[in-house]
């Protein structure tokens, strides 16, 4: 077919008519409705939704050029914390079926079908809620009832799906800027931190990720305002990030280090690719900038000579006594432990929370003028009746200090986890075993379980040591992280999930082993904890050490008898406290571990929050 | 007596329906040679059904005259030209006749495109008659010489004559391929639709015709095409009986057809001057053979 | 002769885009055309200061209806310019695959604009057919039929389909097995090259002056072509010849349209042989947080009627400062229409404008 | 498609004559005009339908506005849906002319087609193909067979709304209103 | 390229020239200086005036007007490194009341793109015999393409005002 372009000949008069050949040829024409084209596999036609995956983030509409995704509420979908219950509507009479909405979606939930016919008379019905062939039943044909005759928006074809999101072409970074770490051979031998942070490219890299659909602000309890302070940090501009987080959160160091981020299981970029280091940006803030004061420059309001006392220096008396101190109240502080952070203090071993950050958050509440009073166990060096006298508001956040025991055949031999952690964080090293066995499945029973293996590394440098750990639970319902499991396995840790402790063997005063029996169920049908096993299965764990961290519960010795009578208990067995934390004292309000069920740092700073206003109030109040 | 009266009202339904025929066929073909399936053959029967219903838009008295007319020059145009066995007034009238009539037509169109106030219906007339001058030379020409060679100027002796034996083509080659050149313009289809070029000059002399008014211009398009080919079977293809008339019409209108599809436009000046230079001089010189002879 | 204003208006069978030219006609002869453009004017500058840089990725394309992808290429390159971003050497592949068969659809558009306006509907059915099959091809590529949005800054939005290459080489056997019925019944028709033959004609000065680019140029005999003189995607791997003419008018220029759609169906065969293998899509950083660093840059790109070139100043900001687009028929509409029209005969009108591939929404904008 | 029945011709010829021979005025107003050509040859060919391009409206009956309006298109898209003979049909094309499509925020396009002409079929789509365009045919065949395709009846009723409309959309208008406004100022 | 760049740096005072990049030669010039510049690039050989645009600076209230200039190719078979070469000629005008001298006798092409800077922009450019208006259908207040003029708020005082005809008054937002 390719002769040279140059066969310019004469035009001729007779040439022409080799096109009548044509007339004996059988036409080209589709005829349309009889005979039907198939559209391609990437067609872009009218939108179809997930409705299960599609968590209602609004990046569809943000990025629509034509604003023609509109996010809708819908009453019948149940808006859980991480999740809104928003769909994107789409009006047809500004959508261009350009796709950017699709390659934006997180979770990939929306898509483009293949059938692009609607026609109406009314420009109204061309507003269309995207939805699936699962959730809608009757506008969703299947092939032999559909028919191209009465095609539009209600009249589709099922499973007619074509132009889908794909991870290598979306228009976010599924992937996350990895975290240097310190490798897991190394870091079990020593303390040192195992987190290094972000360097500045790396904040501004990661920080350029979020999308800013605020679903992270609905599912943090405290609701920081994370979008901006992660905005603030890809313009470089750490101080004001910190601004925004102190707006909500004083204890940022501590924060960045041992959140349970509920944001970041909230992140809709986790749907489908992993979320953005929404603790790693908030400990980088912290970490750039160090001295607090010089750059942040809070100043108190104006004083008001209210006195209020805080009992326990943890998340939440810290937050009390830093809102409080800012509306204007002159705060003191009592705990027990030698500074301040409460559990963080001796929880958290040293490689996941350095005392230095502690203590950086900690001397920047005090420089706001909170007065410390350090080494005070309330009911021995003070009592509770003349702090309930001569203050005018207490708040409680003394957290669950008390470490529960198995109570199995001779426990007493075994080792309680606060105090193994608490000797090793701040008192003298525990002397441990070389078989340490750890009964437990939360984050304490990991942390117990890591710590007690870099101590056995540091006492017996070249000989083999082996850390085991035995929970009830199994390894999909492990109350602990997933991060926390993965790294726990890889420093070397056994897991024995789905055994309980049945009786700790004692030769001649020395720990022999642990007698374990197979467990059958954990919670009952009410979801309370009531475990249940087989007599028959036995297995015994030989170990020289012993080690308890099933859980923790609050002391309220302290508080007297007839004050303590007053106050009122939830069945599960915490303090019941209004939606400002007061308790059925009115002058006592409390927060924290002894009031929520999360158990977590970040849930007691936001009930202090709210006790804040709650005091504030009440004091203002009457 | 009666069957002239009723072949009076006969023939110009007959043309009527060989002339939709043929628009539909021409649709048809039109379509094949562009490798698509042509709408229906009853299409033009559709449109002038359609138009009959709409809403028309006239532009004074004037205006209205002039479409009647042309259709009634058509119509009586008709009657003169033998179908086959038909021919009622066609031994009264002869050639001369049918030429003189053959002007109506356009002389309505004028008429009511000078009503109407578009400059492209203007334009429109001025092209008909330029070319209406382009096409009577060499058709003249080829009448005078079938006139000359048969010596009469009654449409029915010619026809007659060649019953007898053979038809006058064979006689006279030239007059009729110089005759079937200027088909295309005589029918005002594709190289010599200057007239109604809808690219050009938005359909010409119909841009005004709403309504009524286009569908009887369709009905008069509809007859002009029988009478071209008619008059060209009659003079040279001896029209016989009424299936072999048609069957030669049919031949003849397709071999019309293939010209209109393969070629464009021709621009007016072209036109004339192609009208002049080859059809003209075969006319003159079959004129000549014919006198010599 | 009395003087007759004439308008070649906005409605008008045939006319592509819309595009008003009014005549002052003495009897058959034209004194003085004015183009009166603007029945297409939307501001797309103007809009293009209201949304971030990926918003204008599906804006971008719909400036010129006949050939879109040239326009997302002029605009993915100046992004990439002015971002310093890399594209992979399989997109550069992609992108010129896919510049080349708007090409061939653009001309083919040509084609059908120019038969029709001549009356000339047998080869305007032919051609569209031929359009109609690569936009086929298009739809199975990119997921639609005219405008595609795939070339965005960073390479191209999605990979070839599977079994993309024996359909597309099919189709073009197609169209390249029906080029000898288009030189018999088109560009050898004795009738057509009466029509066309001297019409609209244009020295080789006149041209530099009016500063006409493309097939114009070309038929004058300055083989320029953008491809060539400043190579972009792939086009300093593939050999492909400009073809020129010497007497500039509107014949010379069809069939330069001819010998361009031989060539860049030679060109979209070779580089489905030469296409490597790898990533095609660069990722561009987050749509609602991408500033570009200031700059301004001048682009420019052969789209299917000459130099297409966009001017582009960004001041850090997350959308784009100023953007000006040099369209090819912005001259050619205004300058050089008026200048032939002048006493040529109101038939040829409609032949010089489409000859010219005037394209209204070109000079809108 | 009941083209064939013989009984409805005899019925009622007028409408099966305009749903079976539309003639659609060629007037390319915005970017969907690259849709027409396609259906209109040998690929999709709408001449099976009876569907033909003409020149001039005043021989159409129907008037397809494909794509984005701009003011200046305005004035002569009115124009000619005025000029064209009474029972004429409007289809609009594309997702511009419903809400503003992708010009929402631009100077110098309309946004809504219906405040100014009646507009009897709406098709969505960003160019729609023209599979979609024989669907909007066969759409307005059963309009016209339930007598619900009045555009032009709405037109005539309500054209002093109609008028005040165009006048605020693009000035003074140079052309006299097609029906009796009634006094300007009652 | 730097030859260039020396020559216009030599013949004329009071220039600014920058590399964009590879082939892209940014040069900045006082207002008067400009059409001495653009002959002397013309009968240099730079005869192709691409485009004539204009930057609205709302910050510094000036306009700045970019000629980009390159050339076609004088020999046709090889291209010499001087044709890819581009020259974006620039100088700032003030914002308030942007006059500048037509460049007609020069470049004949630079008609019609005065006349649309005119039109959207405000510029006006005596010596320019065709200054109508070319795009716009009506006159606006503000030129549309100067930064001040807010599209969006325009069209939602404009159109959005509108009424409907009747029954859709309703259901649309």
């Amino acid at each position: 077919m390719k002769e040279k372009s140059k066969v310019n000949g004469k035009p001729s008069l007779l040439g022409p008519f080799k096109a009548i050949k044509y007339l004996f040829k059988k036409p080209v024409t589709l005829r349309y409705p009889f005979e039907l084209k198939e559209p391609s596999l990437r067609c872009r036609g009218f939108h179809l939704n997930d409705w299960d995956k599609c968590t209602g983030c609004g990046n569809c509409a943000d990025i629509c050029p034509n604003e023609a995704v509109t996010m809708v509420e819908i009453p019948e979908i149940e808006a859980k914390p991480g999740e809104k219950n928003e769909r994107p509507q789409i009006d047809y009479g500004r959508c261009c079926f350009c796709g950017l909405c699709v390659d934006i979606c997180p979770p990939g939930s929306l898509r483009l079908s293949r059938d692009y016919f609607h026609i109406h008379f009314k420009t109204s019905t061309f507003n269309l809620l995207a939805k699936d062939e699962k959730i809608d039943k009757e506008h969703f044909l299947p092939a032999d009832k559909y028919s191209v005759f009465k095609a539009s928006l209600a009249h589709r074809k099922k499973d007619n799906e074509g132009f889908s999101s794909e991870l290598k072409y979306s228009l976010f970074e599924p992937k996350r800027v990895s975290m240097p770490q310190v490798k897991p051979e190394e870091r079990k031998l020593s303390f040192v931190e195992q987190v290094l942070g972000y360097s500045k490219e790396e904040a501004k890299q990661e920080a350029s990720r979020c999308l800013e659909c605020k679903l992270c602000e609905d599912a943090c309890p405290a609701h920081l305002k994370i979008s901006d302070y992660v905005r603030a940090i890809y313009e470089d501009k750490p101080d004001e990030s910190l601004r925004k987080i102190f707006e909500d959160n004083p204890i940022p160091a501590i924060c960045g280090r041992i959140c349970m981020a509920h944001c970041e299981d909230a992140c809709s970029l986790g749907k489908r690719g992993e979320p953005v280091a929404v603790r790693w940006l908030k400990r980088y803030a912290s970490d750039m900038i160090e001295d607090y004061k010089k750059t942040l420059r809070l100043k108190p309001a104006k004083s008001i000579d209210k006195k209020v006392a805080v009992i326990g220096a943890g998340p939440g008396g810290l937050s009390v006594a830093y809102f409080l101190r800012l509306k204007g109240y002159t705060v003191t502080v009592f705990d027990s432990l030698p500074g301040g952070g409460g559990m963080m203090r001796i929880g958290p071993p040293p490689y996941r929370l350095p005392i230095e950050s502690i203590d950086k958050d900690v001397s920047h509440i005090a420089s706001l003028g909170v007065k410390f009073r350090f080494n005070t166990t309330v009911g021995k060096d003070i009592l509770f009746e003349d702090i309930y006298k001569n203050y005018d508001a207490i708040h409680l956040g003394i957290g669950m200090t008390v470490s529960h025991s198995t109570r199995v055949k001779n426990s007493e031999k075994a080792y309680l986890a606060l105090q193994f952690l608490q000797e090793n964080k701040i008192g003298k090293k525990v002397k441990v075993g070389k078989e340490i066995i750890v009964i437990g499945g939360g984050n304490v029973a990991i942390d117990v379980a890591r710590e007690a293996l870099r101590l056995q590394h540091i006492q017996y440098p070249e000989e083999k040591v082996i850390t085991k750990t035995v929970s009830l639970e199994d390894w999909d319902i492990m109350p602990a992280t997933k991060e926390e499991i993965e790294d726990a396995k890889a420093e070397g840790i056994q897991f024995n999930p789905g055994w309980g402790p049945k009786e700790i063997k004692i030769e001649d005063s020395k720990v022999k082993g642990l007698l374990c029996i197979k467990v059958k169920s954990v919670f009952d049908e009410q979801r309370r904890f009531r475990p249940t096993f087989y007599e028959e299965k036995e297995m015994f764990l030989k170990g020289d050490m012993v080690i308890e961290a099933i859980g923790q519960g609050p002391n309220f010795s302290f508080i007297p008898k007839e004050l303590f009578k007053k106050l009122e208990f939830t069945p599960r067995r915490k303090i019941k406290v209004t939606e400002f934390g007061q308790t059925s004292i009115p002058k006592v309000f409390a927060g924290g571990d002894i009031v929520n069920l999360n158990l977590d740092a970040i849930t007691a700073i936001a009930d202090a929050k709210r006790a804040a206003e709650g005091i504030d109030l009440y004091l203002k109040g009457n | 007596m009666i069957i002239k009266v009723i072949s009076i009202i006969v023939l110009p339904l007959i043309a009527l329906i060989i002339g939709f025929f043929f628009l539909g066929l021409s649709r048809k073909v039109i379509a094949r040679i562009h490798r698509r399936y042509g709408p229906p053959i009853s299409q033009p029967l559709i449109d002038v059904i359609k138009l009959i219903n709409q809403e028309s838009i006239s532009h004074g008295k004037l205006f209205d005259m002039g479409v009647i007319l042309s259709l009634a020059g058509s119509v009586i145009l008709v009657l003169f030209i033998p179908f086959g066995g038909i021919a009622p007034l066609a031994t009264s009238g002869d050639l001369l006749v049918i030429i003189y009539l053959m002007l109506l037509a356009p002389l309505g169109v004028a008429l009511s495109g000078g009503e109407a106030a578009n400059p492209n219906v203007s334009i429109g007339i001025s092209r008909k008659m330029m070319l209406a001058l382009g096409y009577e030379v060499p058709f003249l020409f080829s009448l005078l010489a079938v006139m000359t060679w048969y010596k009469t100027t009654s449409l029915v002796e010619v026809v007659k004559a060649q019953q007898s034996f053979l038809w006058a083509i064979f006689y006279l080659p030239l007059p009729a391929v110089a005759y079937f050149m200027i088909l295309p313009a005589m029918l005002g289809i594709r190289p010599f639709d200057i007239v109604s070029a809808p690219q050009e000059i938005a359909s010409g002399t119909a841009v005004e015709y709403g309504g009524r008014y286009l569908a009887l211009t369709t009905i008069q398009h509809a007859f002009h095409i029988f009478i071209d080919i008619a008059l060209f079977v009659n003079l040279f293809l001896g029209g016989g009986n009424l299936l072999t008339f048609f069957v030669k019409m049919l031949v003849v209108f397709l071999l019309g057809l293939f010209i209109n599809a393969v070629f464009p436009r021709l621009r007016i000046d072209q036109a004339i001057k192609y009208c002049w230079k080859w059809p003209a001089i075969l006319a003159l010189v079959g004129l000549i053979i014919a006198r010599i002879i | 002769m009395r003087e007759l204003e004439l308008y070649f208006g906005p409605q008008h069978l045939g006319m592509v885009g819309n595009f008003s030219i009014t005549l002052k006609v003495e009897g058959d002869q034209i004194l003085e055309a004015h183009a009166n453009p603007g029945w297409l004017h939307r501001g797309f500058e103007k809009l293009m200061e209201y949304r971030t840089w990926i918003q204008n990725f599906p804006l971008v394309c719909r400036i010129n209806v006949i050939e879109p992808d040239s326009m997302e290429m002029v605009y993915a390159m100046a992004v990439e310019k002015l971002a310093k971003i890399e594209v992979p050497e399989r997109a550069n592949y992609i992108r010129a695959i896919v510049l080349e068969l708007s090409r061939l659809a653009s001309h083919l558009f040509g084609c059908w604009a120019y038969a029709n306006m001549l009356g000339f509907d047998t080869v305007a059915q032919w051609a569209m057919y031929h359009r109609d099959l690569i936009l086929d091809l298009f739809e199975q590529l990119t997921g639609a039929r005219v405008y595609h949005i795939y070339i965005c800054p960073g390479g191209v939005r999605r990979d070839l389909p599977e079994g993309f290459k024996e359909k597309a080489l099919n189709t073009l056997h197609t169209i390249g097995g029906c080029i000898p019925d288009y030189d018999a019944t088109f560009f050898n028709n004795r009738l057509f090259y009466e029509r066309a033959k001297g019409i609209g004609k244009i020295t080789r000065e006149e041209a530099k002056e009016l500063g006409v680019t493309g097939q114009i140029l070309r038929a004058t005999g300055i083989n320029f072509d953008i491809r060539k003189v400043e190579p972009y995607a792939v086009y300093d791997k593939v050999d492909f010849e400009i073809p020129t003419r010497e007497d500039g008018d509107a014949y010379s220029r069809v069939w330069i349209i001819r010998d361009e759609m031989i060539q860049s169906v030679h060109t979209i065969m070779q580089c489905l042989e030469k296409i490597p293998e790898g990533e095609v899509y660069k990722r561009v950083p987050n749509p609602f947080k991408w500033n570009i660093p200031k700059g301004e840059t001048y682009v420019r790109v052969e789209s299917s009627r000459g130099e297409l070139g966009l001017y582009m100043v960004s001041n850090g900001k997350d959308k784009p400062y100023r953007v000006h687009f040099r369209t090819p028929s912005y001259p050619h509409g205004l300058l050089v229409l008026e200048k032939l029209l002048k006493n040529a005969s109101i038939a040829d009108v409609g032949n010089i404008m489409i000859s010219l591939y005037v394209t209204a929404p070109e000079i809108d904008r | 498609m009941d083209r064939g029945s013989i009984k409805k011709w005899l019925k009622a010829p007028g409408k099966m004559g305009q749903k079976y021979s539309f003639w659609v005025v060629y007037f390319c107003t915005g970017c969907g005009i690259i849709e027409i050509p396609p259906t209109i040859t040998s690929r999709w060919d709408a001449e099976r339908f009876g569907v033909i391009p003409v020149a001039t409206p005043r021989q159409a009956n129907l008037f397809l506005i494909t794509g984005y309006v701009s003011v200046k298109t305005l004035r002569a898209i009115i124009r000619t849906y005025e000029q064209m003979p009474d029972p004429k049909y409007t289809v609009g094309f594309g997702s511009c002319p419903i809400n503003g499509g992708m010009y929402w925020d631009s100077y110098n396009t309309i946004k809504h087609l219906d405040k100014y002409i009646p507009v009897d079929g709406w098709i969505a789509g960003c160019m729609p193909r023209p599979e979609s365009i024989f669907i909007a045919v066969t759409h307005l065949w059963t309009m016209i067979d339930k007598g619900m395709a009045t555009g032009y009846i709405k037109y005539r009723e309500k054209y002093k709304n109609y008028r005040k409309n165009q006048e605020e959309a693009l000035g003074k208008l140079e052309w006299p209103p097609l029906y009796p406004v009634g006094d300007k100022n009652e | 390229m730097n030859k260039l760049k020396k020559e216009l740096k030599s013949s004329f005072k009071g220039i600014r020239t920058g590399i964009l990049e590879d082939n892209r030669l940014a040069v900045s010039a006082p207002k008067d200086a400009v059409l001495p510049i653009l002959s002397f690039l013309k009968n240099k050989g730079y005869e192709h005036l691409s485009l004539i645009s204009c930057v609205d600076w709302i910050e510094e209230k000036e306009l700045e007007l970019v000629y980009v200039i390159t050339s076609y190719l004088q020999k046709n078979d090889e291209y010499a490194d001087n044709e890819r070469l581009h020259i974006l000629l620039k100088t700032r005008i003030s914002r308030e009341n942007p006059e500048f001298k037509t460049l007609v006798p020069i470049f004949k092409n630079a008609e019609p793109y005065e006349r649309e800077l005119h039109e959207l922009f405000g510029i006006n450019f005596e010596g320019n015999k065709r200054l109508t208006p070319l795009l716009l259908e009506r006159a606006y207040k503000i030129p549309p393409f100067r930064k001040d003029f807010n599209t969006r708020e325009y069209v939602k005082e404009k159109f959005d005002k509108i009424s409907f005809v009747e029954e859709k008054k309703n259901e649309r937002a």
